[in-house]
Order: C-alpha cells, then structure tokens, then sequence
C-alpha cells in the first residue's frame, strides 16, 4: 500500500491572490529624479482612487515560481506532437523570437516619423511581397490581428468593391463545412449568411452552386483545402461561375500550409483571401494568440485595402493615408509587427524551395498517418488528404481525453461539424516519423481499449494533475473571477 | 513514409490537382538562410529605425520599463507553444493564468466581468460599442472626439455596415474635457452608449460621473475607454461606466511600432452574455479539485456561427500573460508608486511648458509650441538623439502649434530639460 | 481498474542517439563566400577523419524537444524550496541573465587590447571593491572558477607568503566538520593535513587548539559558519593564536550568506578567504556550474595573488603581469566573467543595506524551520543556528527521498560527516513564510510516517518518473557512455 | 516569524556573536538599485568594449556562431537553477544531458571515457598531467612550446609544489610543428606525460601519431590538448592519446571576456578510475527502468578528501549542457561542414599573407607582419572598426613581427581582405 501525496510545487500552486500577504511586492522604481507632486492636487481628490482591494501582493521569487508551476501544466509543442486540425501546429522556430527581440524594432514607436522607421517599413514591405509571390496575388495589407479579423477586412473589402459599382448586393455564400469565424465576420460586415452544402466528396458542387448564384451574392467564401483537409478542385471553375455573376471569390487561406510552393489562389480566380501568419507561418500560439492574418488581394481590389499602406518614395518607405476607395482603418497603428517580423524570418529561412518542401512534408505525413489510421478508424470522406486527414468516431471526445494519458495533444473534436463525431488530425510538417508511428500506435491501442474496456476511455485522462473537468457546471453558475470568500 | 503512402516521388502528392490549380513555376524567394544571415538582416533593419535613448511620444504607445521577468516567463515553450486551452485538462496553466488576468482587470477597473483579452483597444472600443447597441436596441453612438482619432476612425470601419449612427460631440477648448453641452446634444433616445477616453488623447482626465449621469438619464450606456493602463493604478476606477474597453500595452508589452498588444473588455455582471471573445470560469475536476476551462461559449462563433456575439477567436493570450505578469510584479503598491511617479515626471515638464488644456492630467500632455513650429522642434531634438512629441494637428487641425508628449518613468530629469530647451521655453 | 500509460513526451524521451536517423541535421550555415578547400589538400589525408561514428544526427525541433522533455525531470529553484544545506540555493533574479548577455560584454575576446576592453575592466574592478568591502579585507582575485579553485588559490598563497619568510612550514589545520574539498585543495598545494576535531558545542576549542599549533602550522582553514551553521565564536582568538606561532588563518567563505553585512572576516584575523558567487551572490548553479571563487586577502598578502592583476593607470584600467612574487596564473585568462557580472548585478540590486537585510532573513528562515521542526526531530548542536541547521535521524537518506514525494528537494543528507545521519537544512532569504510551513508540514508528517508505516518512507520516491535509482549497480560495472548495441 | 524564533528584532538573531566579530558599521555599497538602472549600467559598461563586426583573436577564445537554441535551453529554469544532480530521481535532466555529453566527446576524441567537465581547457590540461603522474608514477612532464602558453603557466602553478618537474621543449621554427629532437631530449625514465597541442598555438596541426611513438617507447603517456573543438569535426581524432585535455569554448559559448567555458577531460578506459571530476553512469531505478546517476564517487573529494584525484567539485555543467545543444544541432554533418568552412576561410586569408609556418593549418596561422608593426596593423583595422591579431612577441620574444590571426564561418570576405589590406599586401 504505497500510498502517493500531492506533490505540491507544480501541483498545488494557489492562485495569485491567494499567495499574496500584504506589503509584499516584487519591483523596485529608480528613485525619483524630480519632485515628488501629490495626486490629489494635481488630479483633485475625487480623481484618485483609494486603494485596488484584494489586488495581488507578492514577491518576485513568488511570481517566477507561481508562473513557471503553471506552465508544467501545460501541453506544448515544445513537448511533442499537437495535431489539431486547422491549426497547423507546427514547430515555432527560436530564431523568429530571438529577432523579435531586436532592440531596434521592439522599441520603436508607431507615430514615429517615418524617416525615423525606415527598417520597420522595410521589413513590412519585405512581407508584403513574399506573401503575394506565395498566394498569387497583387497587394497584401498586414494589418488584420488574426484570422477572423482578415476574414472581416475582406469582406468590407468585398462590400466597397461591389459598392463602387453600384450595388453592394445581399449574401455571401459559406460552404457548411466552413470555420465559424467565416458566418460571424460576414455578419459583422452586413451581409446575410447562404449556406452551401458539400457533396458526398466533401468538396463544392459546382454545378448546384451555378444554379443558386445570382444578383443577390455578393461573393463565395471558400477555405481551401476546405476543412476536411480535402482541395476543392472545382475552385477554379467556382472561380468562373461566380465571376459570371459579377460575385467575387474569398478564400479562406487559413491552410495554406497545405498550398504554399504548389498552388497560388491568384492564379485561378482567387480575388482576395487571409492568411494565417500564426499557422502557416509558424508565429507562436501562445496559448490563443497573438495572431495575425493578413488579406491579399488582385489589382482591382487594391483601392479597397484599409488604410494606411505602405509606399516607395524618392526619400524612401512611408505612409501612404490618402486613400478615397479604402475602407478605412480595421484598427490603430499597422498590425501586429512583432508577428510579422517573426513570419519573415519564417520566410527567410525557408526560401521558395524551403517553403514548396515545408508543404509536401506537411502532405506526406498527413496521408502516412491517414494510411496508418484508414484500417482502424473510418475515414470521413474518401478524396485525396491534404495536409490534414478527417476520420470520424462516435467516441470521438472520450478518444480524444484518452490519448493525453498516452502522451498528446488530441486533435481537433467535433470539427467540420459536418462529420458526425469528426477527428481532424493535422500533424504539420515538422513531425518526426518516430513522432507519427507512436502517435498512430497509442490511437490503435485506444481503438482496442473502446472494444474491451469503453469505461477505461470515457472516464479519462487518467494521468493528468486534474482529472476530466466539468465543463457544464463551469456554464451553470460562471465564476469568471477570484474573489475573496 | 512514401511507400506506405504509395508514392514514389512527393511531387505525387498533389497529382490529383488539376494543372490549372497547380503552381508550375518556382517561387521568387531568395534561398534559405542561416539564423546568422537572419539575425543579420533584422539588426541592420533595427539600426535603420530611431531607437534613442529618449522618446516623449505617447498617444496612445507609452514606454514603460518591461520587467525581465515578462519575457522570461512568457518564452516558457509551455506557454509560447500552446494552442488555445480547449483541452482543460492539459491547459491548466494556461487557463489559470487568464483566470487570474481577469480577475486583476476586474479589480483595477471596477468593473464584475472582463474576458481573456481583445486584439488591442482599438478593435475592443468597436465591439464594446457594438455590445451595448444590442443590450439597449438601439443604433446610435455618441463618441467623444477626445477619444484616440485612430479608435474613433476603427469604430467607423466596423460599424458602418451595421446601421450604426456614430456621432462625435466636442471637448472644451479650455480645459481640454468632454463638452456636455455638446455631448447632451448628440444625446438622443436611440443612443445605445457614450463613448469616452480618459485619460483622454490629451492626456486630460475626464468626468467620468458626470457624463455617466448624463448617459444614464437617456438610457445610454457609458463605454469607458483607457490607452494608459498605468493610469489605473492611481485614478479612480471608472465604476460609474458599464462597459470598459482599454489597451494594456503600457504593462510590459513593447512599443513594437503598433502590436502586438492586448485589449481589455469589461462588463457589468449583467452584461455578461453579450459580452464577446473567451472567457476562463471556475469549477471542479471529476475528484472535486478545483480547475478552470474555458466557458459561455454559446456567445462565440464557433457555436453560434453569424449569430454570434463577435468573430473574434485567437485573441492576444500570450500578451496578456505577459500583462498579468507585469501586474503581479507591481502589484498593490508597485502600481501605485509606478503611476505617482508618471504623474510626477510629467508634471515636471508640463509645469516648464505653455500647457493647452487646463483639465487635469495623467503623464501626458499638449503643449503649445509657441514660435517654433512643432516639426521644428522635433528636428532639434533629433540632433540630441531624442525623439519628440506628437503635432497635435495631425490629427486635430484646429490645434496647430501644438505638440502632445508624454512622460514616463523612464524619462529624465536631463532629457525633459533638453525638451524644454528644444521649445526655447 | 483504471489501467495508466506512461505517457511518453516527457516521460519516455530516449536519448539523442537513439532519436538519430541517417541524413538528419538542425543546422544551417550560410553560403562560403571564399573557394572551397580540400582538406586533404590542405592538411594531409592522414590528418583528415573519416567519419564520427555513431555521432548524432537529428533535427531542430527534435533538439528543442529533446532538452525540453529532459527538462521537466529536474526539480529547481524556479519550481520550490531546495533546501541543500551549504549550497545556499536562493532565488536566481533573471535580471542578472539578462544583463550577463549584453553583447559587448558577450562577444568580447580576453586577448583584446586594455584600451578596447575598459568596460569589462571597470566591472571587475567595482566587483572587487564590492567584495573587498563585504568580506573587511584588503584586495580580491576574481579569476578562481570555483570554491575549490579558489581554496588552492589560497593556500598556494599561504605557501609562497611563507616561503618569503624562509620556511613555508609542512601542514594545515582542518576542522573534521569541514568540505572535502578543503583536504583536496590542501594536497593539491604541496600541503599535509591537520585534522582537528570540533567540542560538544560543534565549534572549535580555541585551548585545544593553542596546545597543537607549532612551528610546522603554516595555517588554519576554517569553515566560519561552519558546517553545522554554526558561527565559530572564537575565532578571533584563534586567529591570535595561529598569529602568535606565526601561521595564517584562511576561511572558507562558502556560508557568507550569513555573515554579509553584519560580520566581516577580515575585522577580526583572518587572513585570507574565498566566496562562491554561485551561492551568496546568487549566480545560478546550472546542474553543477559555472561557478565563481574569488579570494580575498589582506594587504601583507597583496603581493602573491595569481596573475594579472587590475591596475589603475592614467589611461584607465589595464592588466598588469609584473608582479615578481605572484603565485602565477591559475587559469588562462582572467576569470569566469560572465559569472562576475551577474554578481555584480546581485550586488548593485541589494545595495549595503539590502545585502545585510538578505543575511538577517536568511538567518531567521533558518532558525525558523529548526523551531518547528525541532520538536520532531534531534538537533545535532545545540548552538545557535545561523543561516542553516543541522538535524539527526538515523534514517536521514529515507526521510530525504520520501520528501521528493512532498514535491520538495531533499537538503543535505549525511553531510557533515561529524553527525551521524546529518539532515542539514538551509532554506535562504528567498523562501517565503508559505514555503517554509509547507516543508516543515511535510517533514513533520514524513516523521510520522516514519513511525506508522517504515516501509512507505524506506521506499521512497513513489511519484517521481523514475523510481529509486541503483547506484550501487552503477559504480559495480560503470557505463559511462552509450553505445550501439 | 520573529515571534516564533522568540526574537524582537532581526537584530536579535546574531545576538549571540561576541562584539569583537560583529561589524558595527554599515557597508559602503551605494543603495539598491532598480532592474532598470542595472541593465543601464552594463550597457554602459558594455559600450565601452570594442563588440564590432569583426575579430580576428582566436589563440585559445574564438568566435563561432552561436546556435539561438543554445540560450533558448539554458535558460529554461529547470537547467539553470538546479544544483549538481545528486537526488537523481528528480535530476534525469541534468543526468541525461551529462551522459549524452559524455558520450559525443568519447565519440569526438577518440576516447573512452569523459568527465562531465573541468572549469576550462587550461585548468583540465593540468589535471591531465597529474592523472598520468598518479598513472605512471613518475614525476616529470614535457610540455610542448606550442602549447597554449596560458595553459603551460598554469600547469606550472598547479604543479609547482608537488614535486613535479616540466620540462618545455622546442618547435620546428620551419613548420611550426613539434621539434622531434628536442622532444627527445626532454624524454626520459622519469617522464610520466608529453603534453602536445594540436592545431597548437600557431594552428599548426602537429603529427601526434609520430609523438605518440616516442612518448609511449618511453613509458610515458600522451596528453592531448585542444582549444579548437571545431576541428575535431574535421581533424582525425587522438587516437593514440591517452588522455585528452580540451577546451568547448568554441561550442556555443560566447568568448565573454574570457569564462565561464567548460574543460574537457577524457582517457582510455583502463584510466578511469584515476580521471577528477564528475561521471554520470547508467544504471536502473527500482522497476527497471534505465536511469542515470552520478557514480564513481570513490574518487572524489567528497568521500575521498585528501586523497581525492582532484579538489574540483562544483564544475562547467551549463556551459557543458549548451556544447551538447551545439554538437547536436550541428551533428555528424554539421560539424564537418563548419570545420570545413572555417578551413576554406582561414586558406583564403593565409593565402594572402606571408606565412611563418609551413606545417598545415586549420582555422589559425601566424602571419610575418613585413613592413609594418603587429600593433600598427591592428591600429589600422581599428580604424575600420576590425579587431585584429594577436602580436606573437607577447608570448614569443623570438618571433618578432608576428601575428596570430584566426578565421571562423564569421569572419567575411570583405574583412578578411581588409586585413589583407592593412598589412599592405
Ligand atoms: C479555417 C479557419 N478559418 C479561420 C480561422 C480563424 O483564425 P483566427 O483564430 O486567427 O481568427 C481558423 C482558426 O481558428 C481556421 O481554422
Ligand atoms: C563549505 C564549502 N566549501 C567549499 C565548497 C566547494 O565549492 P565549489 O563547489 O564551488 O568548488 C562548498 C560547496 O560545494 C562548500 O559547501
């Protein structure tokens, strides 16, 4: 009878609050070099706050500790394979933080003059053309903070093109397998939503679509490779349709690690599309973002891009916000440049060729683990895999709790809602095939373990310092914050 | 591994696309580099920017001292490489961590709820004022035009498509606040809320109270806006609004010429579910112990799709890990002597200088240039190696011969003589 | 029957050769913008290898990812308590990293000319003083690597200071309670050893003392506190003593952590000493080093430090050679500089009054837990405690493992040798109140254990990813390298 | 806590010290500083050493590029702030990492065994030497002119008091290499160890095959001792050695002024029982499980005391751990093709200069000055912001106008020709 305690440094960590004890702090301020002013009557007394109840109080040792247990809680890719579908969790090279960390970029302000920002618009200049080489396309803005925001951005885009002709039109037309962002931006952009659905291939048909498409469709919001990993091989016809009708073709590119060296959207009919620097690019997650997702565009669509742009002068890079057609600002400053500094490094260590290759690792070790999994799992739709491969389980969620115990990250649950019981496995292009024969092995092992053993995987993860959280009674009663008792 | 797929070569891979989709060329990118060449490359770009040993621009980017723990915290591969905590039981730290971060912000802005974070404040004042035209029903909104011009012209990108009435009411050319005269007109019974910053673009501490009163009595709400989070650490909260969006850039996150930096929204309790992005909540493992997950999620667009609260999904989580870091080094009393030490250091350069606005202010302020020209000064200051203020016309183009600066904890005595010196004052 | 995994990212990691496949590589050089040499040409085929067998061959992610997964097998200070008596593990602020790797002191060579190097001068130069006031003494080498290195730097200095004198005498005297590597260091410089033991009280007998000294004493190395934690309080009259019969008194300075600020050797004889950066001045211990020795001397001793000296001149700071009665240099250049700007940044973060402050802390943490531990466990001495105390307990190295399983690293165990089943336990400044009722709950607990359940403690580690190791297995037939079967 | 200690001021607790010892004052340490000001003043600091773009020093320190990894692992904190691994059920990571560096240097040098490391190439090569003292029983060690002439002061300082005898012999002023005949002077039944560098001081690879035969027809063993762990990538290993003595400095770890670096120590098998320092074995934890540990503690001065083979405890295990991050990285290709890099550049320049010695060379040679002083053709390079050589006459009064100069996968082109230039060739 060994019986085990709880060891406590990484996993009995209190909150913050809890640690605090009053008076205790971790900074020091240089003293100060001018005379000290007294709030109230520089700000008058009503103006200056009393006290922040409750706020933490706690010394520096205590807040590395508190941190550095927290993050042992975590799963990362730093500790092994994370193949959420859609996410394209590949390996965050340390080079791309290491120059992020430039002094001479960290620490510039964004109303600088812009002779005095010189090699911040250059290195944006840089990106810009990069990412137009790569996806065909004319223009690129890199102001969008992720994905969703590009998707928003082009959309309005959409809108003042149309506009500038005359009519605006209705809706934009979302395939079902499409990600939520998709309806949500073009919501926020005030058009209405026009569901389409896949066919038995998983792809677009392009004859049913021809038949809905008319005056009232504003554009086709097409992710592609679409979220079943599967490439829509009738885009190009799509492309065609749409144009007819005077609608305009969006592209969702958020995989396009599946695309990139091998097929460029701009050359098949693509008008605009996003980009996800923080998938594709292999700018870190970081726990849910920073992000960024910037917006290529063709020629007539240019106009449009929100402002402020970058351009080439005599005297050099600067700002261009004399703009009659853009839609105006999607946020302040110019985007998320310490995202985009890492993506060029991303880009600057790849090349074309390191890109193209990048693209047929991620296809390679998608369609091994497919094959790996195919005799075990039933695969969702039987078109070639892309860069990530959709099977489908009726126990998808406890299969997925149950591969933490063996190691990883699950993939991604329930996702193209289309599947029934959808597990949507990308592995990314930089997994080892050590990596990917251990991840199969522990999905087979489970696969066995549902026939002899089900309660075994509904009842996990097993091995994790909390057991399976309650996630229903969290939505109850919400408690979003500490308080004190 | 080609075997097993069947494939000879990895062009086969792709074979089954049509050519016309197929990219037959070879991108125009140069060859791969070594991290040597790259680290290269981004130093000279550096060396290419003014990266000076002063810097009195603020307008909405301060530069505050990072603490080292800030970086070295958020480099942890276990925080830098993780995705979105939608697996709770191996995102605990994670998920802890926002828990934390929005009970921090909850305490500094008064307000009951505050989410995992926005892009940065200038997308959280947009959906802050989107919020509340669907907690009141109504399409209007009344912006102050002391509220960040680049905030004010995102609100009209975002709601212009939506039906949305924005109107700008005027601050007052003395004290450099909101004019309620003007506010009350652009007050009506479709306005949905009152949008205010403060402090305010110029610096200038706003009434908060009175133009919550104000909104209230015509059933608007108050959106309170913030650029400055140091302000919090010694300004009364803004408890008298009910929705507060603001950027944190100030609590460890580098200028970095715009992002990325993080955005705050905060709510009223009862404001809760229209409230947009992640939120962390608490509750219990299968052996009781306590843990957190993400939670209301039926308000995001991956369930609701176009009938959700927003589209925003990745957020700026590792910002504001950073953020909350910076928070607990300070805490209680840090933030306090952080912020009265702001205060100090701009009421020394202020007290110099012709101060447009007579309203109170935080660490930042507009001064008038007097004889020389704002552009002129900041070229003088440029041969010092120090980068100037902000021409106020710029953005405001009645107020020529004005230049906003700002001070910071980290601006000398010696280097705000200098700018003194520079204004000839 | 919930069977668990072992799950394999950090659980199951192999070793890097056993990760390697053919072909594979983490690196990438830039292009050879100068012809291409052939090495046989250029050095002869004889002198050119084939191959390096076995060598490893694996990617960057898989590095970044073996490093890290081996990583999460270490406890640390960034993670709890550490309690190692005579280690003085404290809190290492990351201040000090971040200042260690400014470049131009990173990327400067120790050959570069005085006038190119005036700032890593200036740093030494201020450490020096900064040590030199801290400890009362006169002048400080800063080149010694280590603790040990610095003891045979010392008493190479006590030899040649004798041998000025015509006779550099034939033995020191060594305290049984001392390090082995004072013994070590002793032979190393052509010195017998003087064994002395310690009085009921665990300090040295100053009339004992006087009745063994005589003209074959060259001097007395004395651990102050010593090991026990206990402050030798006659050691001003022993120095007289040793003075007396014409012999030095050196101190071991590992244990300054309880005397910074508030006692200064070189007030009251002694005569030299050495520091160990690594514990009192908080430069990280990195699983075994680097480390950081500096010696301190009084003026008559000035003359024999190892060579090159600091020296001011009118064009500022330079390095000077000719110094006739030197010892020599004891290692090439001028010491572990890296390691000597972190200390300086610890020095400049405390501040004379912080520094004293962080000593009384660190006394009352220790004298702390022996209170509430005290009533549980023996206390080898009943002297008062400095920054460290030392307990009893026949199953000493038990109760140590068992404490892992509290989540806790183990303190010193059967060390000093004086006391049978030693537990030697220093917490530092940098625990908080929490931390230290946590591990005082735990080994109270583990006491109980103890009684209730043997088995349970004799057994231990029970949660950790490795169980007890062998080490008995591993010196009987020593593998000190892997090898391909 | 004072209550529980039975204390009222923190003052109390050394009470108990008698006055004499006690220090009454206050220590003149100007006051606590913030994070701020202290990275200020290395900055400072460092701004007043030469860091330009390029450096031309190697003889013992040399600059390499230094993988981001490297800084990216040492700094996770479960590496930099743990103590040596002696509770080897929570120090895998540490143990692991030692054994794998154990084995990459038996695999680089040729040998069996190697510790997990010494303070530095200068300090371990003395320990070498007292290894084949304790091995063979003899008293007398002949040391090589061109070995690292720091290391040979330091060996005497090591060696000085134990009775030890070293004899120095000459080198072959045509090739640079070993002088044969001198070296067989310098023999005799009293020689425990020849200690020979190689590339030696002036770069010059020496023939340690041919010197092994005359030190082994002696009865004495072969110390072999490197500075430039890069050549081991190219260069055929010590085979014939039987103790091999290094330096890593050049694997990942910045020049730094001199240290922190890590020493290497390796033998043959049959010595192990006599080699200082540390060793990490492996062996099984209590279910079987491979595990890994220190062992052979028998031998060191913790158990050992004064009769340990070393006083060494706290070593370089850090800096070691980010040499395995660098061997790793480069691997078996890796390390080749830089080592041939840094030979392709080294030939590009010596093939422009006259060189003093014949014998071949790797990434170092001495170079005859001509017309101009070693020091004017550094003030030149100083000018254009290049550090140049080393004068050799500061180590070697006989080779006057002499200048060591080293080449690394850093050194450019376009330097290199400056140098060219500045020597007027
Ligand atoms: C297909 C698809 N589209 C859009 C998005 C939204 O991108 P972001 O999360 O950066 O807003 C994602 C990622 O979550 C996605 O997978
Ligand atoms: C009392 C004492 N003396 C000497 C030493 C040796 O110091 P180092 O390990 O730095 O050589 C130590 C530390 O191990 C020690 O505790």
């Amino acid at each position: 009878m060994i019986q085990k305690v709880r060891p406590h440094p990484s996993q009995n960590e209190p909150l913050l609050f809890e640690r605090s004890s009053p008076g205790k702090s971790g900074y020091q301020l240089p003293d100060l070099d001018v005379p000290a002013v007294d709030p109230a009557e520089a700000l008058g007394s009503a103006n200056v706050r009393r006290d922040i109840p409750d706020f933490v109080e706690v010394s520096e040792v205590d807040v590395l500790r508190h941190f550095t247990r927290l993050s042992t809680w975590n799963y990362a890719i730093d500790l092994g394979l994370y193949p959420l579908g859609s996410c394209t969790m590949k390996y965050n090279p340390r080079v791309n933080e290491a120059v992020a960390r430039t002094e001479g970029l960290m620490w510039i302000h964004p109303f600088q003059e812009d002779p005095l920002a010189q090699g911040a618009l250059a290195i944006m200049a840089e990106l810009e053309r990069a990412l137009a080489e790569i996806t065909g396309m004319d223009a690129v803005t890199l102001q969008p903070a992720a994905g969703a925001h590009g998707e928003l951005t082009g959309i309005l885009m959409v809108r003042a093109a149309l506009e500038a002709q005359g009519n605006p039109r209705k809706k934009i037309l979302i395939p079902d397998s499409a990600h939520g962002t998709n309806p949500a931006s073009v919501r926020m952009a005030g058009y209405e939503v026009g569901n389409i659905t896949s066919n038995e291939r998983g792809m677009l048909d392009a004859e049913a679509l021809a038949r809905t498409v008319d005056e009232s469709v504003a554009a086709i919001m097409i992710t592609n490779p679409n979220t079943l990993g599967v490439f829509e091989e009738r885009i190009a016809e799509i492309a065609r349709i749409m144009h007819a009708q005077g609608a305009l073709v969006y592209m969702d590119g958020a995989n396009m690690n599946a695309l990139a060296g091998i097929s460029r959207p701009g050359d098949y009919g693509v008008d605009l599309m996003h980009l996800n620097l923080h998938k594709t690019f292999s700018t870190p997650h970081g726990g849910g973002g920073p992000g960024s997702g910037p917006v290529a565009v063709k020629k007539p669509l240019e106009p449009f891009l929100p402002l402020p742009r970058i351009q080439r002068t005599a005297s050099g890079w600067s700002w261009n916000c004399d703009r009659p057609q853009s839609i105006g600002r999607v946020r302040a400053f110019y985007g998320n440049f310490g995202v985009l500094v890492r993506a060029l490094a991303y880009v600057m260590a790849h090349g074309g060729d390191g890109l193209k290759r990048a693209t047929l690792d991620a296809l390679l070790n998608a369609n091994y683990l497919r094959k790996l999994l195919e005799r075990h799992y039933q695969i969702a739709y039987h078109a070639p895999s892309m860069h990530e491969c959709v099977f489908r389980h009726q126990a998808t969620a406890a299969i997925a709790k149950r591969l933490i115990d063996y190691g990883f990250h699950p993939y991604t649950v329930s996702f193209p809602l289309i599947v029934h019981g959808a597990m949507m496995i990308e592995p990314t292009e930089t997994e080892s095939k050590q990596e990917l024969d251990l991840f199969a092995e522990a999905l087979i092992a489970i696969a066995n373990e549902f026939q002899e053993n089900p309660e075994l995987v509904s009842t996990a993860p097993h091995t994790t310092r909390v057991a399976k959280v309650d996630e229903v009674a969290a939505a109850r009663k919400p408690v979003l914050r500490w308080s004190r008792l | 591994m080609l075997d097993t797929v069947g494939a000879t070569h990895l062009e086969d891979l792709y074979a089954h696309l049509p050519p016309e989709v197929r990219f037959h060329g070879s991108l125009n990118i140069p060859a791969g580099k070594s991290e040597y060449e790259i680290i290269d490359y981004f130093r000279a770009r550096g060396a290419e920017n003014a990266n000076w040993h002063a810097n009195f621009l603020g307008a909405g980017v301060y530069h505050h001292y990072r603490p080292v723990l800030a970086d070295a915290i958020a480099s942890r591969g276990e925080f830098l490489t993780s995705y979105t905590p939608y697996q709770a039981e191996i995102s605990q730290g994670t998920l802890t961590a926002i828990f934390e971060f929005q009970t921090m912000i909850c305490q500094l802005t008064g307000m009951d709820v505050a989410n995992a974070s926005m892009y940065d404040g200038s997308t959280a004042m947009p959906e802050a004022a989107m919020m509340a035209m669907r907690i009141t029903g109504r399409d209007a909104v009344a912006v102050a035009r002391t509220v960040h011009p680049e905030y004010r012209e995102v609100l009209g990108t975002y709601t212009r498509h939506q039906g949305v009435r924005v109107r700008e009411f005027e601050y007052d050319a003395e004290t450099g606040q909101v004019d309620l005269a003007s506010l009350e007109q652009a007050l009506d019974e479709s306005t949905a809320a009152v949008v205010i910053q403060s402090p305010n673009f110029f610096g200038v501490v706003e009434n908060a109270k009175q133009i919550a009163e104000l909104a209230h009595a015509r059933g608007a709400l108050l959106v309170f806006v913030f650029t400055e989070a140091i302000s919090l650490g010694l300004l009364e909260p803004p408890r008298d609004a009910d929705i507060v969006a603001g950027e944190l850039q100030s609590f460890a996150i580098a200028p970095s010429y715009g992002g990325p930096f993080a955005g705050v929204l905060a709510c009223k309790e009862k404001y809760v579910r229209q409230i947009p992005g992640r939120l962390v909540g608490e509750t219990k493992d299968a052996s009781g112990h306590r843990a957190f997950c993400l939670t209301l999620a039926a308000r995001e667009q991956h369930i609701r799709r176009e009938k959700a609260t927003s589209n925003i999904c990745t957020n700026q989580a590792l910002i504001a890990l950073m953020a909350t870091v910076f928070m607990a080094l300070y805490g209680k009393r840090g933030l306090r002597e952080l912020a009265e030490q702001n205060l100090a250091k701009a009421h020394y350069l202020g007290g110099k200088l012709w101060r447009r606005f007579k309203g109170p202010y935080f660490n930042e302020f507009a001064a008038a240039t007097g004889v020389r020209s704002p552009q002129e000064i900041n070229r003088r200051l440029r041969d010092v190696k120090i980068v100037g203020g902000l021409p106020l016309d710029r953005f405001y183009p009645e107020l020529k011969n004005s230049m906003l600066l700002c001070c910071t904890e980290m601006s000398s005595r010696t280097d705000m003589d200098g700018v003194a010196e520079a204004f000839g004052a």
